[in-house]
């Protein structure tokens, strides 16, 4: 045990950069699976068939397919095609692709709760397209998607424990070395239990913030005792029940 | 680029069947994670709204530290400590307490969906607690749910890969196998991609008619 | 760090003439104990000592290296992701088909990791074959393959950490690897397990010859051929070859016989070459 | 149905306050509803009314004072000298003698008609299937909706639900009915049908009845007394002609006029 | 207010046809409403009513006709001999000029009262901030709601939310207003307050309105034409004074009994 801690006191130095790619990673991930998101989201609730289809297409292909062979055939495949990335972007391009078709169903879903009669009122003030969505709808439908949205970001973390897989040195990689070092699982699994929680753990305290605020944009809730946003909130309020699409 | 060129029909009929026999893995794998998940996700729901603290509390952290670390250190966890059971048990086991942690949510949701005034007309007839429970809210409440459960079983086949790390040879890693000895990665990666797609596509297809039924 | 992305295979260019230019090789390497690894923030091992050795005398002066998983090694290669792949990969008939192999740069033997004090008196393949005992093999390793030819039970693991874990939580009678890892192996670890001696696995009366080498990209012909030259240096000559693997732990036993080639072991007739070579298990 | 009329009120608040938070809805009301009484309350909105019937359903819990049926303590009682709650189990065998019906009907999406009406009789008064059944066709009939029996209630029209939900609470022969504007999630059209159906309950049968309404008319027809509340206290107290056309109270005059003189 | 009093209709409803799968609502409907009129229709729940104000919001296609707003054709137009679809940019022109004030009252919930008001004439009418703000404030005040300019939709009560509507309709100053049913998710003493904002404007613009009512005494006072409907048809038309004391047609009769007659 004395030998792991060494162990572990050696490799601390590189976690830091370790934590960085993972990070990098889940917030780059992030950010674009929400673009992706909107996106896919809005157009597979258009009236077109040619904006919805492809749209549908994009989702389940990405859905249906696993994120190991999304990243094998971005990071591998492609390049024999002459489309090369650097690993970081693979990574991030792949889980923003990935987890961006779940969340297109949490955004389609969301919206889809939003009250049609609010969109009749933006159409009755004679509100363009854009800005109905932009102004009206969108406000409306975030505060319902950021529960799902922050479980979301968890399996996405826990997801961007496969860069190991295109030689990134994310905190699972430097998990993995732990082990090879001290030959001891528990120990070096133990450790990497902790960090994954910790950085959970905090991704899940923004998301709460972002939750409250949103929230009280639309003059729901309260401000947000302490207790509300560092606690381990439950994921999902009840009005998500009514939004489809769940997570996945 | 390799002068054969990047794919090879043969390579992928030639695994083809390991991988289908990887498949069968997959899929028990899911149904019964899927089982042990729907049952066990209920009860810490129905635990949940426990009056005391003393045992919503200790739940809640068990609950978000299984939802909030990585599902392979868990397996391996308890892989190791369960020395007697049989490896595929453990991965049924630990799927099934894995996406319980995320089922107990929608089924919470769902339960909290269910108008007041349900609860409150079970009252005014003066029915009994369990009765109020399986007659009116839980019916209610479950087809509420059911999409989210869809949508957890579609997910769950889809990190049935995490299995190889305690020995179960599913259909992911099968592939590996077949590419480590032949070096022929693409064709079997790129198969169990689309047999994924294959199995997920219909489910998540029927998921969104249950949505649309239930909605 | 050392490690760096990218090969230097892109485009048209030859890759030899490439990496001669940029004086940099990238190779992948699996970090496994004592063919290539990293040791702090060097980059070391077996078979990257070879590398350095051979790329520069070619005028290579810097070998960098992409650490990668097993099963990502090859798919990289071809991705031109990085230049070789530095991890002693066997070379086996159907792997030839995908990719290029040097000639062979270590010998390999298979060995056992068992319980302290071998309850099973393991001490080849035979003591193990027609039992009903459970073996751990690595995915994908030769000893996978020897273990479905003689019909011997196994589990499949995923690196040798998890070999160790399946024999000490008693999920496994033995775990069987070449005989170099499961002896860096026994001696990395404080649980009470022991390596047998290594011995060359005799199936079905043919000797298993093995040996791993480096692997390059198909089509880059030109710097395998480079290669090949600067290593038949090296094997023509058993001190040189000593001088650069007994620091990590590599014996004679694992030194290439005279006359044994890539092409040899990519034809996979064992029997003929144990007859050419006149070797004897 | 009753069980005796020997002058013992129905109904009884002692005291009773309810406050949420800081904000005091009822403060030491007292008022009381004699067996067979029909009473209205009225009063402009949030004053309370809703919040009397939910204490007598249990539905909310009382912050102090004592809630009497039939003289029997309801919520709370003095036990030497302190408060204690009512075990749930007495307090259920008192709410048997208590229905509600709800304006927004409350029936149970996933069974029918008739198993909205039997599910308690069977479950809670312990009734077999076959009584159960019976009664509910002759409450259905009485409502009109027999041929509906079998539908799911998402099938009928917000009329034919209140119809349901009144047969709903009939089935469990309750001594007390409480009905919180029954009407007012309805369309103005079907609204004289259900009024109809509760005035001929109120004319064939002898329960005690306490109403919220903003019908008037109706208020007027079937009740022998109207309370009028207003911020959560009795303002003035008549029977409803006195009050529909010759109120004392100022804060009356004013409601009746916002209320019936558009 | 108006553009010109020459005699156009402000709306004209020609052979409109409205289905919804295969429930007809409107079979080839005709009428029009001259500028400055104020006009009720009144009928039975599903008669149409709500649709046609609908249609002329642009938040239902119809199936079927046309319909013209001061003339100009709104969602569709004969080109050639050719349906052809009005495109959004020109039918978003032709809105300007229709405003609509909601039964649920639709205020955004992620606005201040201040912004559900402005958020329009800045966007849409391209008014300046400082305008915007001053016009509404001007309109809170006649709504009687000034010192609620900064609160969140939600912590208005009903009544309170229907008056932010209203001034939010009215400051895209437009020249027809359509209400449905502006009064009827509202409390029965709020009522009246909101129908005296209505008849203030009533009385003091000279906007076209078109609104669907069950306040028959407000019908009453602010139209000076009531229009019956029943499955989709005008059953009668007449002044308000004509409709409520002597209807002629058997349905109007019917129906004015159960509205009025309780
Ligand atoms: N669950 C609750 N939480 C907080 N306040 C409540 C709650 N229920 C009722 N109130 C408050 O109690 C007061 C009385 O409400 P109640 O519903 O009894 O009024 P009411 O007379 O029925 O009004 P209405 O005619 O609008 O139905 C109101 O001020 C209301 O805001
Ligand atoms: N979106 C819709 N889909 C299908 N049918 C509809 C839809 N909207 C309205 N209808 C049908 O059209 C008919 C007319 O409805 P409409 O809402 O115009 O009636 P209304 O006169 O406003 O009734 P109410 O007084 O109840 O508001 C009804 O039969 C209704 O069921
Ligand atoms: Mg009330
Ligand atoms: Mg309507």
């Amino acid at each position: 045990m004395s030998d792991d801690l060494q162990a572990l006191v050696d490799r601390l130095p590189s976690l830091g950069d370790a934590v960085l790619v993972t990070l990098e990673m889940t917030l780059g991930g992030a950010v674009l699976a929400m673009v992706v998101a909107l996106v896919l989201g809005f157009g597979a609730r258009t009236r077109s068939l040619w904006v919805r289809g492809p749209s549908r297409v994009v989702i389940e292909f990405f859905r249906g397919t696993s994120l190991v062979v999304q990243i094998f055939w971005i990071f591998y495949v492609l390049p024999q095609f002459g489309f090369k990335m650097e690993a970081l972007a693979v990574a991030i391009v792949a889980l923003g692709l990935n987890y961006g078709a779940y969340a297109a169903e949490v955004v389609r879903g969301s919206i889809e709760s939003v009250p049609t009669a609010q969109w009749e009122a933006a159409t009755a003030l004679n509100l363009g397209w854009f800005h109905k969505v932009r102004r009206v709808v969108f406000p409306q439908a975030w505060a319902l998607m950021i529960p799902q949205l922050a479980n979301l970001l968890i399996q996405l973390l826990k997801g961007s424990a496969l860069a190991f897989y295109i030689t990134l040195h994310d905190v699972f990689w430097w998990i993995d070395n732990l082990q090879r070092d001290t030959r001891d699982t528990f120990f070096s699994y133990g450790v990497g239990l902790v960090i994954y929680f910790v950085i959970a753990y905090v991704l899940t305290w923004g998301m709460n913030w972002a939750e409250e605020r949103a929230k009280r944009r639309l003059g729901r809730g309260t401000r947000p005792r302490l207790r509300d946003v560092f606690g381990l909130k439950p994921g999902v309020p009840t009005e998500i029940a009514r939004v489809k699409g769940g997570v996945a | 680029m390799n002068e054969e060129g990047i794919w090879s029909w043969e390579k992928a009929w030639e695994v083809l069947p390991s991988l289908l026999r990887g498949l069968v893995i997959t899929i028990e794998a899911t149904v019964v994670g899927m089982v042990i998940a729907s049952i066990l996700g209920l009860l810490i729901a129905l635990a949940m709204r426990a009056p005391t603290r003393w045992v919503r509390g200790p739940l809640r952290l068990v609950v978000d530290f299984i939802r909030m670390t990585p599902l392979l250190v868990q397996l391996v966890f308890a892989w190791l400590l369960l020395v007697d059971v049989p490896p595929l048990v453990i991965g049924f086991g630990v799927l099934g307490v894995h996406y319980a942690t995320y089922m107990s949510e929608v089924y919470r949701a769902g339960i909290e969906a269910v108008p007041p005034g349900q609860w409150e007309a079970a009252t005014a007839l003066n029915l009994p607690k369990g009765r109020t429970w399986f007659a009116i809210i839980l019916p209610q409440a479950i087809r509420k749910t059911l999409p989210g459960l869809g949508n957890y079983a579609v997910s769950m086949f889809k990190e049935t890969p995490f299995l190889f790390a305690i020995t179960v040879v599913e259909m992911y890693s099968a592939a590996l196998n077949f590419g480590a000895n032949t070096f022929s990665y693409i064709e079997a990666l790129t198969m169990v991609g689309l047999l994924f797609l294959i199995v997920s596509y219909p489910t998540s297809l029927l998921v969104r008619r249950m949505e649309i039924r239930f909605a | 760090s050392s490690v760096d992305e990218g090969g230097s295979g892109d485009g048209a260019g030859s890759t030899l003439q490439a990496i001669q230019d940029a004086g940099t090789v990238n190779v992948a390497f699996n970090g496994e104990k004592p063919y290539s690894y990293m040791d702090g923030d060097e980059l070391t091992g077996a078979t990257i000592a070879l590398d350095k050795e051979i790329f520069g005398a070619l005028g290579v002066d810097d070998v960098e290296g992409t650490e990668t998983q097993w099963d990502s090694l090859i798919p990289g290669l071809t991705a031109n992701r990085y230049d070789t792949v530095s991890a002693g990969m066997s070379i086996l008939p159907d792997r030839c088909a995908q990719a290029a192999f040097a000639e062979p740069t270590i010998m390999y033997t298979t060995a056992f990791l068992v319980p302290e004090g071998n309850p099973e008196g393991l001490t080849d393949w035979q003591s193990v074959e027609g039992s009903d005992l459970t073996i751990a093999v690595t995915s994908g390793a030769i000893e996978d393959g020897y273990a479905k030819k003689t019909g011997v039970k196994t589990i499949t693991v995923g690196d040798s950490t998890d070999g160790l874990n399946a024999v000490v939580t008693g999920r496994a009678d033995a775990f069987a690897l070449t005989g170099i890892s499961i002896r860096a192996l026994a001696e990395s670890t404080d649980e009470p397990v022991e390596a047998t001696d290594a011995f060359v696995a005799t199936i079905d009366g043919v000797a298993q010859i093995g040996a791993g080498a480096e692997v390059f990209r198909k089509g880059d012909t030109e710097l395998l051929e480079a290669y090949n030259e600067e290593l038949a240096k090296i094997n023509g000559d058993k001190e040189k070859w000593l001088e650069i693997m007994e620091p990590f732990g590599f014996t004679e036993a694992e030194f290439p016989p005279e006359g044994l080639t890539a092409e040899m072991l990519c034809e996979g007739d064992l029997a003929a070459i144990t007859d050419e070579l006149g070797l004897d298990s | 149905m009753t069980t005796a009329s020997n002058g013992t009120p129905a109904i009884e608040f002692k005291d009773v306050v309810k406050r949420f938070g800081d904000n005091v809805v009822l403060d030491k009301l007292n008022f009381s509803v004699a067996q067979g009484d029909r009473v209205t309350l009225i009063g402009p909105s949030g004053s309370g009314k809703t919040t009397i019937l939910r204490l007598l359903m249990t539905l909310e819990e009382a912050n102090g004072g004592l809630i009497l049926i039939d003289g029997d303590p309801y919520t709370h009682e003095y036990k030497g000298d302190r408060w204690v709650e009512i075990p749930e189990k007495r307090r259920r065998l008192v709410r048997k003698r208590v229905g509600m019906v709800f304006q927004q009907f409350n029936l149970f999406p996933n069974m029918t008609v008739l198993e909205n009406i039997t599910e308690a009789p069977i479950h809670v008064l312990g009734k077999s299937k076959k009584d159960a059944v019976e009664r509910a066709e002759q409450l259905l009939e009485q409502v009109g909706m027999s041929e509906k029996r079998d539908f799911k209630t998402n099938q009928l029209s917000g009329g034919q639900q209140q119809r349901v939900a009144i047969a709903r609470a009939l089935a469990m022969d309750p001594e007390i009915l409480l009905l919180d504007e029954v009407t007012s999630a309805l369309d103005p059209e079907i609204v004289a049908d259900v009024l109809g159906v509760l005035r001929e309950i109120a004319n064939t049968t002898d329960i005690t009845m306490l109403l919220v309404t903003h019908e008037m008319q109706f208020a007027r027809e079937v009740s022998n007394r109207v309370l009028m509340f207003d911020h959560g206290k009795i303002v003035e107290e008549a029977d409803p002609e006195t009050m529909f056309t010759n109120p004392t109270h100022e804060r009356t005059q004013e409601f009746l006029k916002a209320v019936l003189g558009r």
